[in-house]
């Protein structure tokens, strides 16, 4: 363990652990958040989390960076990027329907 | 002309009929008109078949090919002489009920519908009967219960005769055993389908297991594997002992096989205890169960039975003999205490089907096919005669079927009784008359096998009951078909004002049923008389087929073939005398001692115990009922639909409460139901990762 | 393999339908119209395929059409049409005539054509595409517009049911995508050289410039004794000079590559674990919420008796089929070995559905539930044929589920007739109905024998072929004989509910005045009704297109099995 | 023992901290910010991992856009307050049961993949030190090189998306929408 502390950023294992709790942290918030903003939070950090891994990956993969990596974390964030567009104007759209963002409150879903 | 062409005269013109019927029988008045002239046509061929064809003949054609299995399902025509016996039968008879019915059913609100549905009928049973393998047999078995399933449900908009005023009006006054508050057309038509269905579930996996082993066969060649050539010839060169299933092979697997198609032929051959729809099915007109439910249709189990002889099993044969026995045994003590005229006819008929299969039973070297055969012919005829002439008493008592209100008719309706009384001395089996050469056939046959068990020294008890029964069974039947002739037709009138009215049925319908009384007289059959000049071909056609396992059968010496019909005529002809003599004592000597003695019967115990048992017919509809229809049927199915999608704990409840790895927590789905968007969003998460996870700590 | 476009015509006309109806002005009759026409052009196109693929009478492609998009991961636009996919094309395209003739949406008929066009976009594609990757796409897009049809016309309990729906084929198609997406990486970057089943190539193979043979438009190698390859030419192959071939494949989403790749998959294994069991699991389970069959199957009842009629017809006649359809095009060719060795398996899964499914229809008051309850027990007949792996069985399959579609649909459309005339569905809310609308009455009882599996009409044959194939397997044969109790349940539900509703005397006067079939209702029941009739008599016609293609499917599976 | 482990970890630290406070914390508004944190932190790791444009982007793009426009939304809710609608009893053990399964399965990949065979993922890389300042394979040229090359076709395709949401976007928030 001391060696991977000491090797730190030349390792990919820390970076995997890290992207590894990112990603639960992210579930956590998708599944315990009442509100739908809060609800993209959680969203982001998984996206992150999975960015982390291809950029790492990428870097490990070989002795130079692996760039298509990279170009799939630029791709990613910029879907990340439309997602939240959407995802705010949705948040909007509803709080004009409801006046909350409640998504307990809003519960057409099933019908009643 | 080729035969085999010829042959689909009788299968074509009613399907014409039939199918023209089906679209245009509100509209075009001569249905009647076009049905009986298929029939002249169809019952002309069979007959120009009868007389030219000596030679098996017949053609098939392709009708499902499975490419690369060497498979090829095929339809076709067969003909042999079993096929085009019963193809005259059913022909002839055909077109005798239908003059008979252009009469009964005068003016009758579904007039052309019968003639339609009838047609489809004689078409559907000419192809079982013409059929050159299992899989035709099967097809056009269904399309008879299809047949039989519109003419049952003829008057399909009558209600539950527990809500009919009519028949509560005329019902006799001595019960008669039937569920009122169950039976009604519609509901017959159902019961019937549907019990027939459950043989059918044999038969088609007998079909499969047979289409198996003939195909996975080392000597297969391609073909159809179970047309008739092939399957008894792969029986014969031991195909089965190169398969096993559930531990089964050879004679073993065999054995099931022929009782899983038996099993089918049990259905539509109303064996105990799948007779229960046969009663209900009087529902339908007099008519059609003159021709379905007597002649024809449930003749169609025996000769199905008849048909894959050449692969029954010794084993097989001896149950198949022992349902019978038993079958003709039950329904005999049945038809002892009913009071209504078609009643009693259809126990009579489901006893002697029984009769049939204890012949099949028997075995072939005991004589015991052509026996059955036979039988099959012959009872075919009179009692077809003797429904036509039911529905000629109903039809003049405007409705009225209670024995208990009848009576002298013989003065009125001489002409019925005549011919009824023909086919009363034949079921008798009195001398001279067609069954009692058929039916001490049989009982010889069972004497035989009893004789051929003492020879080897096996089983000759197991031999014995049939035949025993069969024996018991021949009183009973000279007991109570005599009681039934002689309460309609003897004595004084009991209801003089429905004994005014009675009238013979018009002069057609009067000829028809005279002719078949005719065919009744033994003299047809064995003697001077047969159409087809002596015994010679009625020997050949009853002669049992060789092939299959069963090899070629030797016959047993001509002496011992002697002794047994004597001996059985000489066991038979006291046991139906004393029949008849209590029948004559209870209800002609004796004027309303039949009452009195069923009063007394029915009273006081212990008797009126055997009377309840009887007249409940061995409780064995109610216990059905009560086990299948409403046990297994409604209850199983609403429990099964509340185990799915009820809205307690469910399958349903259990899927959702998981969303998709069922814990089976009804409780969690109720969680889930409140739609809260990131509830569904933690399950399937959960779910998803709670997989990855058991996933990836289960690799190493 | 042909450059011309002519198999993206049937995915691009329902799309143009599809935005034609949105911009067209929303009034009933124009857009009936639009979807009516658009439906009619495909359905004229696909009864030609059907005739070419019948009269063709062959186990190889009709028509395939490929454009390479993505050379770095394999993805083309690859489409393909052979006997199977010929028929079950026939049928949707005939089934959305029916549904678009049969549809009379109260409100926004422009969304309701335009997405029901959008369906049969997924269905179409999902039917031709060779492309794992268009096979996903097309598989999604049909969820979206049958998720809005529901939720949007459907009953009073729309939304939960929409969202029942929406969950399950959701949870079936992570699968299917988790399932692609493991495959895919599996194979090797410099590719794999696998050997493959010399009729199959005699079945499917093209000829190239130089008289080469090609497979899949991958090069045929001879392996000589010494076991060094050579490209093997038409004429070596036609003459069957060699029957030790081989073929080169590469890394790409092709579903036709991955069949040849079935020898491969059965030794590859992912972190430990046997891939092939493991990804035909994930197929079955994508598939089997399709079908649906037992356990998956309960989001049918709520959609189906949700769902508007025309969409009924749609989900039973169309959607079910292409759970048996993935089975058969994907699930059974890659991995023949898992699935011979879970044989047993599937075929109980496809018993319990039999059984289940007909003893809760026995059990319901509904009559839309009841149907629904049926279409599960007659798919189970699918899943049963399929799991035998015998031509019989596989055939039985295919012919089953068109048979099915016929039936299901013709069912449906009618209980939409009652619906119509008095708004409940309630069994005992009927009787005596054959004394007032007699056409109705000859048509229902039609159906249910259509159902019952009355020789003569088609729900015979696919049932009678399903059962010989799973007796001739000895894995399948005790299921199958089980199965065979499904005759007795299936005369007992329909005829049940037939005499309850058709018979006896009429139990509610006032539906004296109800009208019989209108002829809009006649057009749509007709067809149907005949072609069962035609497929129960003379199911020769359709076996032509399906024997080939089921025997092809057979004996790869044995000869995959035979290599190990 | 390099320079760079020392600034590692806590950059490493502050991502993590973020993302909990992400996660955890009651105050919408304090989420957000701390969202903003682990955002900055993972921009860090990628200058660890010589992905500077990408960095660079994570910055503009996350941080300087994304996070604006949940702050925005957060605006939306009533959680401004302060006072913020707790999870039920039920999602929080469903939370925490998700959550437990997520981080077994990942963790447990993590540890995983690195040692399998053939993937030198295990190696130790050339520390960051040595690279500091020299033009590699990963410059912003190579990058976009290989979007108008390799990657044309998602480019375009994402380029069309973006418009389509953007369009979408506006669409939901007009006036008249509801």
């Amino acid at each position: 363990m001391i060696d991977v502390f000491l090797a730190g950023p030349d390792r990919l294992l820390p970076y995997l652990l890290l992207a590894a709790v990112l990603f639960s942290l992210g579930v956590v918030s998708v599944a315990s958040r009442r509100n739908a903003v809060g609800y993209l939070m959680g969203i982001e950090l998984m996206l992150n989390a999975a960015n982390l891994d291809f950029v790492a990956y990428g870097r490990f993969r070989g002795a130079e960076p692996a760039a298509e990596a990279q170009v799939a974390a630029l791709f990613v964030i910029a879907l990340a990027a439309a997602e939240a567009a959407v995802a705010l104007a949705l948040v909007y759209a509803v709080f004009r329907n409801f006046r909350d963002v409640d998504l307990d409150k809003i519960r057409t879903l099933n019908g009643d | 002309m080729d035969p085999a062409l010829l042959s689909l005269f009788c299968l074509g013109a009613p399907l014409v009929v039939a199918i023209f019927g089906a679209f245009a029988w509100r509209r075009v008045p001569g249905i009647d008109h076009l049905s009986i002239a298929a029939q002249v046509v169809g019952t002309l061929s069979a007959l120009v078949l009868a007389v030219s064809a000596h030679s098996a003949a017949g053609f098939s054609l392709p009708w499902l090919s499975f490419p690369g299995t060497g498979i090829a399902l095929s339809l076709g025509v067969r003909l042999d002489r079993l096929s085009i016996p019963m193809l005259l039968v059913v022909q002839g008879l055909s077109l005798g009920v239908l003059v008979f019915s252009r009469w009964y059913l005068k003016g009758d609100r579904f007039y052309g519908r019968f003639f339609a549905s009838f047609s489809f009928f004689v078409f559907a049973m000419t192809g079982v009967v013409l059929a050159p393998g299992l899989l035709q047999a099967f097809v056009c078995w269904e399309l008879v219960g299809l047949g039989s399933y519109l003419l049952i449900g003829y008057w399909h908009d009558k209600p539950v005769v527990s809500r009919d005023p009519q028949y509560q009006a005329d019902k006799p006054f001595f019960a008669t055993g039937v569920i009122e508050s169950k039976l009604s057309p519609s509901n017959a038509q159902f019961k019937a389908f549907v019990v027939n269905r459950v043989g059918d579930f044999g038969f088609l996996s007998g079909l499969a297991l047979f289409a198996w082993v003939v195909s996975s066969w080392s000597g297969f060649r391609g073909g159809d594997p179970l047309s008739w050539d092939i399957l008894f010839s792969a029986a014969g060169a031991g195909a089965f002992y190169q398969a096993s299933f559930l531990g089964l092979s050879g004679p073993g697997l065999l054995t099931l096989a022929g009782l899983l198609v038996f099993l089918g032929a049990m259905g539509k051959s109303a064996q105990f205890p799948f007779h229960i729809w046969l009663p209900d099915a009087m529902q339908g007109p007099t008519t059609a169960s003159a021709i379905i439910h007597a002649a024809t249709m449930v003749a169609a189990g025996v000769f199905l039975t008849a048909r894959i002889y050449p692969v029954l099993t010794p084993d097989a044969l001896t149950t198949i003999e022992w349902v019978g026995a038993f079958t003709a045994f039950f329904a005999a003590t049945i038809a002892c205490v009913q009071w209504d005229y078609k009643a009693v006819l259809a126990y009579s008929t489901v006893s002697q089907l029984g009769y049939m299969m204890l012949g099949l039973g028997a075995g072939a070297e005991a004589g015991g096919y052509g026996a059955g055969v036979g039988h099959l012919f012959t009872h075919a005829i009179f009692k077809c005669m003797l429904f036509l002439g039911a529905a000629a008493v109903i039809h003049a008592l405007h409705g009225v079927q209670d024995l208990g209100r009848m009576g002298g008719l013989a003065r009125k309706m001489p002409l019925t009784a005549i011919a009824t009384g023909i086919g009363t001395l034949a079921i008798l089996g009195v001398p001279g008359f067609s069954a009692f050469w058929s039916k001490d056939t049989i009982l010889a046959a069972a004497h035989a096998k009893v004789y051929i068990a003492q020879v080897a020294g096996t089983g000759e008890w197991a031999a014995r009951g049939p035949w025993l029964l069969g024996m018991v069974t021949a009183a009973l039947t000279a007991f109570y078909m005599g009681r039934q002739w002689l309460c309609a037709f003897a004595g004084k009138p009991r209801d003089m004002h429905l004994w005014e009215h009675a009238h013979d049925p018009d002069k057609a319908s009067v000829v028809v049923i005279l002719a078949l009384a005719f065919l009744s007289l033994q003299a047809v059959w064995t003697g001077s008389l047969n159409p087809f000049g002596s015994g010679s071909w009625l020997d050949g056609v009853l002669r049992a087929p060789g092939g299959g396992i069963l090899g070629t059968v030797q016959a047993l010496p001509e002496t011992v073939e002697h002794y047994l019909h004597v001996g059985t005529m000489l066991w038979a002809l006291p046991l139906l005398i004393v029949g008849f003599a209590a029948a004559v004592l209870l209800y002609v000597a004796l004027p309303n001692m039949g009452y009195r003695t069923a009063d007394w019967l029915r009273r006081d115990p212990p008797t009126n115990l055997v009377w309840q048992f009887l007249a409940n017919l061995w409780f064995v509809d109610r216990a059905c009922d009560l086990l299948f229809a409403e046990g297994l049927g409604r209850r199983g199915g609403e429990a099964v639909a509340r185990a799915d999608l009820g809205s307690g704990p469910s399958l349903d409840g259990a899927v959702d409460g998981t969303a998709g790895i069922s814990v089976g927590l009804g409780r969690l789905s109720n969680l889930l139901q409140s739609g809260r968007s990131q509830f569904y969003a933690g399950w399937s998460l959960l779910a998803l990762f709670g997989a990855l996870a058991i996933f990836f700590l289960g690799v190493r | 393999m042909t450059d011309d476009a002519i198999l993206s015509f049937f995915i691009f006309i329902p799309l143009a339908g599809a935005i034609l109806s949105w911009v067209a002005p929303d009034r009933a009759r124009i857009q009936k119209a639009i979807s009516t026409s658009s439906a009619t052009i495909l359905l004229v196109a696909a009864t030609i395929f059907l005739a070419w693929a019948i009269s063709a009478h062959r186990a190889g492609f009709l028509l395939r059409e490929r454009i390479p998009l993505d050379s770095e991961w394999g993805i083309s636009w690859h489409l393909g049409i052979d006997g199977l996919s010929a028929a079950l094309i026939f049928l949707s395209a005939l089934v959305q005539w029916v549904a678009s003739v049969a549809s009379a949406p109260q409100t926004r008929m422009r969304a309701y054509h335009s997405l029901l066009q959008l369906l049969f976009v997924g269905v179409y594609g999902s039917f031709l595409a060779l492309d794992m990757v268009f096979f996903y796409v097309f598989w999604e897009i049909m969820l979206v517009p049958m998720f809005l049809l529901i939720a949007i016309w459907g009953g009073d309990d729309r939304k939960r049911a929409a969202a029942k729906f929406f969950l399950y084929t959701m949870g079936g198609s992570m699968a299917l995508l988790f399932a692609i997406f493991l495959l895919r990486v599996e194979i090797p970057s410099q590719g794999v050289v696998v050997p493959v089943r010399s009729a199959e190539v005699v079945e499917q193979m093209e000829i190239g410039p130089r008289g080469e043979a090609l497979l899949y438009d991958l090069p045929v190698l001879m392996i000589d004794s010494l076991g060094r390859p050579t490209r093997a030419l038409a004429s070596d192959v036609a003459t069957g000079r060699s029957n030790h071939l081989a073929v080169p494949v590469g890394r790409s989403f092709d579903l036709l590559q991955w069949k040849l790749l079935a020898p491969f998959w059965t030794r590859r294994s992912v972190l430990g674990v046997a891939l092939a069991p493991l990804c035909l699991g994930l197929f079955f389970v994508a598939f089997a919420v399709k079908i649906p069959s037992f356990p998956f199957h309960a989001w049918l009842p709520h959609a189906h008796v949700q769902a508007p009629t025309a969409i009924s017809v749609v989900l039973a006649g169309i959607l079910l089929k292409l759970g048996v359809y993935g089975l058969l095009r994907v699930a059974w060719p890659l991995f023949p070995t898992a699935v011979l060795a879970n044989a047993g398996f599937f075929a109980w899964i496809g018993a319990i559905s039999i059984v289940w499914g007909g003893f809760a229809a026995l059990g319901q008051k509904d009559l839309k539930r009841m149907v629904a309850y049926s279409s599960i027990s007659h798919m189970g007949f699918c899943v049963l044929g399929l799991a035998s792996a015998t031509v019989m069985g596989i055939s039985g399959a295919a012919f089953q589920s068109v048979s099915h579609g016929l039936s299901a649909s013709l069912l449906f459309l009618l209980v939409g007739v009652l619906y119509d005339r008095v708004h409940h569905r309630r069994v005992d809310g009927f009787g005596g109905l054959a004394q007032i609308m007699p056409r109705f009455s000859a048509y229902f009882l039609f159906a249910a024998m259509v159902g019952v599996g009355l020789p003569g009409l088609s729900g015979f044959v696919g049932e009678l072929s399903s059962l010989l194939g799973a007796w001739a397997n000895a894995a399948t044969r005790v299921a199958g004989w089980v199965s065979a109790t499904g005759v007795i349940l299936s005369a007992a539900y329909l005829l049940w509910a037939v005499q309850r509703i058709l018979y006896g005397p009429v139990r509610h006067p006032e539906q004296r005045v109800f009208p019989d079939l209108t002829l809009t209702e006649t057009v749509t029941l007709a067809p149907l009704a005949g072609l069962s009739l035609l497929l129960g008599v003379w199911p020769g016609v359709l076996q032509a297109a399906l024997g080939p293609v089921s025997a092809s499917l057979a004996s790869h599976i044995a000869w995959v099995q035979g290599l190990r | 023992m390099n320079v760079s482990a020392l600034l590692f970890w806590p950059v490493a630290a502050l991502t993590l901290a973020g993302a909990a406070g992400a996660a955890f914390a009651r105050n919408l508004v304090y989420a957000a910010l701390s969202l903003g944190a682990c955002l900055a932190g993972v921009a860090g790791l990628y200058l660890f991992l010589q992905a500077e444009y990408v960095a660079v982007i994570q910055m503009i793009v996350y941080v300087g856009g994304i996070l604006i426009l949940i702050l925005f939304g957060v605006m939306f809710s009533r959680d401004v307050l302060g006072t913020s609608s707790r999870p039920t009893v039920g999602g929080r053990v469903l939370a925490a049961a998700a959550g437990v399964a997520a981080s077994v399965s990942t963790v447990r990949l993590a540890l995983l993949v690195p040692g399998l065979r053939g993937t030198g993922l295990a190696e130790v890389r050339s520390p960051v030190d040595s690279w500091i300042g020299q033009i590699s394979t990963n410059s912003p040229f190579h990058l976009g090189s290989l979007l108008l090359d390799a990657w044309l076709v998602p480019f375009l395709v994402l380029g069309v998306l973006l418009t389509v949401v953007l369009v979408a976007a506006l669409g939901l928030v007009r006036k008249d929408a509801a």
